[in-house]
């Protein structure tokens, strides 16, 4: 079932494009069945390690197995982005191609996911990007060349020492193969490990978007197709706490333990800075690059803190702001729907015409902004805790953000829905809106408020993380 | 202590009215909607009441996050707390039926209270840290949505607005409370933590440290000086919000948070002579600021400002019960003195300027009878509920020491003028405005009532030991905060502190009903134009912090692009070496040669001398 | 090995005609003296018992190539060594201390070869010795056919680079890549033919 | 050895004429002189070690250099007749 769970997305994405009469129902269906797979996937899950693995020789000669498998991480990611991916195909009006891409870029991430062989890793990392690309290239802005030139450079840019790494840690560790089990039961040790993790480094703190990698988002997101699917995507391929963990962490303890200073420091700063400057982020779509930038600055202090707390946290901050996140794009979506543009100023007092528009935006933001009961706090508490044991000082810097996220958030908020009653009426909820604000808001009360569910899965992850480096949890 | 389902179910049923009026408001309608949510209310209060009754009750959902559960725990301490967020936020709902009567946002007003009751209840009965702060931001938010009701004016939200981020400071300071705890013990449940502060083997100072993290929480949440200015604006929403969560509930829960910590609080002296001094800086504060304060809400807000500082100055002189005997009494008094305002607001159709009041008492009798009643309990009248407690603090007060209890006697002396203040300005005098005062209607009367005779009789619960050696709620809190060594003061000094409080608070009381129906001297001008705007705190802060952040923010957006320029600048770099490099490719073909011939001879030298 | 008169005397002339090659004037003597340079080399193969490859040195070298040399010097009257302007005229001194420095390099880089005891004979290098070698599949023989076939390729190549303007008009100019403004295919061939009659 | 060192003094000449000649070829005729220094080196090799493979790799050098020599020279042809000089300094279309 893995397979199909995997693959599905690429099939009906490439029938859809090549055969755009099918239409969007095809879509939404393919989109289902994978967020059903997914979650008899993680019903079917036992408990502890890889689950569903399956590996066939792919390129044996040199040690490359076409290896899937989904561990509670995995498994809590792949719920993640069939939902998002669902969610986006159903509320985003636009063009059938467009949800096409979107499929296909859900296998890759799938494959991010699921990838137990490590050059498959790497290839369902770039491949991602061709997707990704296209539907700013099809859809994008006016200025979108330039965000495409931006955005294709950090991330080849970054994957090239990425890919050296991935060499060095296979033949310098003395792995038979780039399956994970084999790469892990050799990691790699001494100056080999320390430049072959800042290989993988610069490509995964692109992705993360970990300061001061992250310059490439903003124009990213602000040129994507206003519906926000494409942002909603865009949030989905911020894997890079994800490979951090699943990876490079893992292969190159020694490596890690000798960046972990610096890293932390990024994190935290990065986390500080990018919700800080969100302030006075112009339109939606910079504000929610800075806050998801923000964000993913918590999740990396939490990994970086390299015990069971953080890990969780992080992985669990990951999956849910992968939802909110991509949720709030799509959210801004609707609202451009109605008002025609993503500048927060001029004041546009919505919420006396679309008062549930309003409660869903208030959802949403609470969510983003960490409030407790709402799936964005689990993940930072438990970063916190993790963080703490670490660095009291850099917790403090990174959860000023708290402070700063309150700020910009409901500062925006307000511009957008209160103040002065609107002039002119715009539509509120539709039924097909009502279906997303339902699933949206009842998953973001779901994770928030039983994050049993899928901690109990990651804390074992969380505890193997922190024995490498002497299993202080 | 038993395992029980129904203790979720207490936070269950108005959570309910929350989602119910939330999706369904506009068909229920008027006034079925106010009467739904108050009647949740009321059952949660049953319920708890049955609870505690049985003894309390514990309920826990294990490794909800990894190492921390999700417990909820009812002992006599948040008994009594359960008792007045639901009790007097019961009286407030109905009162509230009757006062937001007409209002289109009715049916969203009465989902939002319960929103409030919901959260303030699990900040009440959440035994693990995380669970209280699930309370403590979700009163946040409650108290934002409500403050921010009339969102489509601009002032309202950005009062909403500003609470919310002032409280965020506090929160941020219990999230690093909740870290070192959590680094230092290993379990964020308070009950497991009070065993392992009692077993010892940790740093005092690091405790300490989680404690001041913890006060900051306090101070945020019950508006504590420095961080005070978010609770003026905060009269912002309709008045059923500042009396049910500025008032009575929510901005107690600091000294609640506190006070449940007494654990790690009782035996650190810098702590405690912390939040004392912060207590009596914010009692002086609010005191001074209500004086010259014209707003109705304002004047009444600022004295919640001062009363809350006399619940610190309580907890740092290690008298926890009495903050919370104080909470109770103040949470009749202080939601009786708002609903009289509102019933005034309400008479005068939405008149909130004292000046344009007065002579209410002709218009308005049983308002009248109401204020009065508040007014005395708030200024400390004997025998009235604020005597009472008041009282307790000045005792415990002088065992800390004498020049404290002078210091609070002067603060409870302002308690007394600025209660009186308010009541002669609306009250006597003649009517200065134009609208026709109307009495308000029984469904906003009865509450009142029942208030009113709490504020009268609920301070007998806690007398002095010198005249009931076994009071009712010393006892029954105790049970819960811990017993604590605690000298008594000697019977003789006791009953002089007694009768030196009542006589002064009479005293005050007399001395401020003649002075506030004169007309104001020279000096008391000069010092209402800066209690007006609240000692200039706001302007402060903005100038400190708000607009370098915000100045900040402009240029670190500005930085951020630049940023991008860096990295294309470094593209640059690597391009600018290309086009240097390309200057070599002079299409010459004897000068490539040249290259290969020096290349060569560098090649094998280095190959031979190797 | 010993270096006797005759020893000396090759080297001297085999520096002397190489100077010569590259520093004459005229290009004909300057392919006279590499002629002469390669018989040089021939004999001193003689003495190095190659003498298979010295009577090829003689008859490829010195009879086909160098004459080759010497005809297309004639062909295109370029005798001169002198032509069109010095565009790198600091070169000389580059190429005098390069060489300077290679032949250092070089120099010390074989006297301090060791050559290994006991030398076996080489059969005197006749083709005898060289043939079994040459035509062994397992060694030489699939390299000597190549090399065949290379340099039929080169003949074939030398006719098509210098013969039928027809061809060097066909492939060089591609209807296609034509820079003229007007796409008229007529007056693209008019030009080519021009030039052509230029030449 | 003396050989080895007439070898080596001989690609050097072979070099600075390479690089001195700007006829293309004179240039050729350098290059050539190169080509037979490097075999004159192996002969001088294949006697030391005595080593008849050497000798072979020699006759292939010969071989190779007739084919080169024929197309160098077809090459030079052609480009004269194109552009009527054969100096190498005005030929500056291998910049890319």
């Amino acid at each position: 079932m893995i397979h199909v769970g995997l693959w599905l997305p690429l099939l009906a994405g490439l029938s859809l494009f090549m055969l755009p009469s099918l239409g969007r129902t095809f879509a939404i269906v393919s989109a289902a069945v994978s967020l059903a797979i997914a979650v008899a996937l993680f019903a079917g899950y036992g408990g502890q390690g890889v689950a569903y693995a399956s590996q066939t020789p792919f390129l044996p000669e040199v040690g490359v197995y076409y290896a899937v498998g989904l561990d509670g991480a995995g498994l809590l990611l792949w719920i993640a982005v069939g939902l998002v991916v669902l969610l986006g195909v159903w509320i985003a009006e636009v063009p059938v191609r467009f949800l096409a891409l979107a499929l296909m870029m859900q296998t890759g991430l799938l494959g991010i996911f699921a990838a137990q062989d490590l050059i498959f890793f790497y290839a369902f990392f770039e491949a991602t990007l061709i997707p990704a690309l296209l539907m700013l290239w099809f859809y994008g802005g006016a200025e979108r060349l330039k965000a495409i030139y931006i955005f294709a450079l950090f991330t080849l840019v970054g994957s090239l020492p990425m890919l050296a790494a991935i060499f060095a840690v296979r033949y310098l560790g003395g792995a038979e193969s780039f399956l994970y089990t084999d790469l892990v039961a050799h990691p790699l040790t001494g100056q080999a490990a320390v430049l072959a993790f800042l290989g993988f480094l610069v490509a995964l703190a692109v992705k993360t978007p970990l300061f001061p990698l992250h310059a490439w988002l903003p124009s990213f997101h602000q040129q994507n197709h206003p519906s926000g699917l494409a942002d909603a995507m865009g949030t989905l391929y911020k894997v890079g706490v994800f490979a951090l963990f699943k990876w490079a962490i893992p292969l190159m303890p020694e490596g890690f333990k000798e960046w972990q200073g610096l890293l932390l420091f990024l994190a935290a700063f990065g986390a500080l800075y990018a919700a800080w400057l969100a302030f006075s982020a112009p339109d939606w779509k910079t504000l929610l690059a800075y806050a998801g930038v923000s964000h993913m600055g918590v999740a990396a202090l939490g990994l970086f803190s390299g015990n069971m707390e953080g890990t969780v946290g992080a992985l669990y901050l990951l999956g849910a702001s992968m939802i909110y996140g991509s949720a709030m794009f799509l959210f801004v979506g609707l609202v451009y729907k109605r008002t025609g543009s993503l500048d927060i100023l001029p004041v546009r007092g919505l919420a006396r015409h679309t008062p549930a528009l309003y409660v869903l935006g208030m959802f949403l933001l609470m969510a983003m902004i960490g409030l407790p009961g709402l799936s964005g706090f689990p993940g930072e508490l438990m970063v916190l805790l993790g963080a703490y044991k670490v660095s009291p000082w850099l917790t403090f810097l990174a959860f000023l953000a708290v402070i700063a996220a309150a700020a910009y958030a409901l500062t925006a908020f307000q511009k957008l829905f209160q103040e002065t009653p609107q002039a002119q009426a715009v539509p509120d909820m539709d039924t097909r809106e009502w279906g997303f604000a339902a699933v949206t808001v009842g998953v973001l009360l779901l994770m928030g408020l039983y994050p049993k569910l899928f901690t109990v899965y990651l804390e074992p992850l969380g505890k193997a993380l922190a024995a490498l480096f002497g299993g202080a949890s | 202590m038993q395992e029980t389902f129904l203790l979720p179910l207490i936070i269950a049923l108005p959570l309910l009215g929350f989602v119910l009026l939330g999706l369904f408001g506009k068909r229920i309608g008027e006034p079925a909607a106010g009467w739904l949510a108050s009647l949740l209310v009321l059952g949660s209060f049953l319920l708890g009441l049955v609870l505690l009754l049985q003894g309390g009750g514990r309920w826990a959902l294990p490794d909800w996050l990894p190492g921390i559960p999700f417990s909820l725990n009812l002992d006599n301490l948040s008994g009594v707390m359960l008792m007045v967020v639901t009790g007097v936020g019961f009286l407030i709902h109905v009162w509230a039926i009757g006062y937001m009567h007409g209002d289109p946002g009715y049916s969203r007003f009465f989902s939002y209270f319960n929103l409030f009751i919901a959260a303030m209840l699990v900040l009440i009965l959440g035994d693990s840290l995380p669970v209280v702060f699930i309370g403590w931001e979700g009163v946040g938010l409650a108290s934002y949505l409500l403050i921010g009701f009339w969102y489509h004016e601009r002032i309202n939200v950005d009062s909403a607005r500003k609470a919310f981020i002032v409280n965020r400071i506090g929160d941020l300071g219990f999230l690093l409370a909740m870290g070192l705890l959590w680094s230092m013990f290993g379990t964020l449940s308070i009950s497991e933590l009070a065993e392992k502060v009692e077993a010892g083997g940790y740093s005092f100072t690091t405790l300490t440290l989680a404690g001041f993290f913890l006060l900051v929480g306090a101070m945020g949440k019950s508006a504590q000086v420095p961080l005070m200015v978010w609770l003026p604006d905060a009269m912002a929403g309709p008045t059923p919000v500042s009396a049910l969560i500025h008032a009575a509930t929510m901005v107690t829960a600091g000294v609640y948070l506190l006070v449940r910590h007494a654990f790690m609080l009782h035996d650190d002296a810098y702590l405690s002579g912390l939040i004392v001094f912060i207590g009596l800086l914010t009692a002086f504060y609010g005191a001074l600021c209500s004086l010259g304060q014209w707003d109705i809400k304002r004047i009444v807000a600022y004295t919640t400002l001062s009363q809350l500082g006399f619940m610190f100055v309580a907890v740092g002189v290690g008298a926890y019960w009495v903050a919370i005997f104080h909470i109770v009494t103040h949470a009749f008094f202080k939601a009786l003195m708002f609903m009289t305002s509102g019933s005034v607001i309400h008479a005068l159709g939405g008149e909130q300027d004292v000046r344009k009041m007065g002579g209410m008492r002709k218009y308005l009798p049983a308002t009248h009878l109401h204020g009065l009643i508040a007014t005395f309990a708030s200024g400390g009248l004997v025998p009235l509920a604020g005597f009472w407690s008041k009282d307790a603090i000045l005792a415990y007060s002088f065992e800390y020491g004498p020049w404290l209890w002078f210091l609070m006697l002067l603060a409870s002396v302002l308690a007394a003028l600025y209660s009186i203040r308010w009541y002669v300005l609306v009250f006597w005098g003649e009517y200065r405005g134009k609208e026709h005062p109307h009495e308000s209607p029984a469904v906003m009367l009865w509450p009142n009532h029942i208030l009113m005779g709490g504020a009268i009789g609920v301070g007998f619960m806690g007398l002095p030991y010198v005249i009931d050696y076994k009071n009712f709620i010393e006892p029954f809190l105790t049970k819960a905060i811990g017993e604590f060594p605690h000298e008594k003061l000697p019977v003789l000094t006791e009953w002089v502190l007694i009768l030196t409080s009542a006589v002064v608070a009479i005293a005050a009381l007399w001395w401020g009903f003649r002075f506030f129906q004169q007309k104001m001297p020279a000096w008391y001008e000069r010092f209402q134009a800066a209690a007006l705007q609240g000692f200039y705190a706001d302007a402060l802060y903005n100038t400190l912090l708000v607009n370098p952040a915000k100045g900040l923010a402009e240029l670190l957006f500005g930085g951020d692009k630049g940023l991008l320029a860096g990295f294309a600048g470094l593209g640059n770099l690597v391009g600018g070496l290309g086009s240097l490099l390309a200057r070599l490719e002079t299409g010459s073909l004897r000068f490539y040669l040249a290259g290969l011939l020096v290349a060569l001879v560098l090649l094998v030298g280095w190959g031979v001398l190797r | 090995m010993s270096i006797g008169f005759w020893e000396v005397l090759a080297l001297l002339v085999l520096v002397g005609t190489g100077l010569a090659v590259v520093r004459l004037q005229n290009a004909v003597h300057a392919a006279l003296a590499l002629i002469a340079n390669f018989l040089v080399v021939a004999g001193v193969y003689v003495a190095l018992e190659a003498r298979f490859v010295a009577m090829i040195q003689i008859i490829v070298y010195a009879g086909a190539i160098v004459v080759l040399f010497l005809f297309v010097i004639m062909l295109l009257s370029a005798a001169s060594a002198n032509v069109g302007q010095d565009l790198l005229p600091r070169l000389g001194w580059v190429a005098a201390l390069g060489a300077l420095g290679l032949a250092g390099v070089l120099t010390y880089a074989v006297t301090r070869f060791q050559p290994p005891a006991g030398t076996p004979a080489l059969g005197g290098g006749l083709p005898q010795a060289l043939g079994p070698l040459l035509y062994d599949p397992e060694k030489w023989l699939y390299a000597l056919l190549v090399v065949g076939f290379l340099l039929l390729v080169a003949t074939v190549a030398a006719v098509v680079l210098i013969e039928p303007e027809r061809i060097v008009a066909a492939t060089s100019h591609p209807a296609h890549l034509r820079q003229d403004q007007k796409p008229s295919p007529s007056a693209g061939q008019q030009k080519d033919e021009k030039a052509v009659v230029k030449r | 050895m003396i050989w080895l060192v007439a070898s080596a003094l001989l690609f050097s000449i072979g070099a600075y004429g390479a690089l001195t000649r700007r006829t293309a070829i004179l240039m050729f005729l350098s290059i050539e002189l190169m080509l037979n220094a490097a075999a004159l080196s192996l002969i001088s090799f294949s006697k030391l070690t005595g080593s008849l493979e050497a000798q072979v790799v020699v006759l292939f050098i010969i071989a190779i250099a007739a084919a080169e020599v024929a197309v160098g020279l077809g090459l030079i042809v052609a480009i004269f007749r194109r552009r009527e000089t054969t100096s190498v300094d005005e030929l500056r279309q291998l910049r890319g």
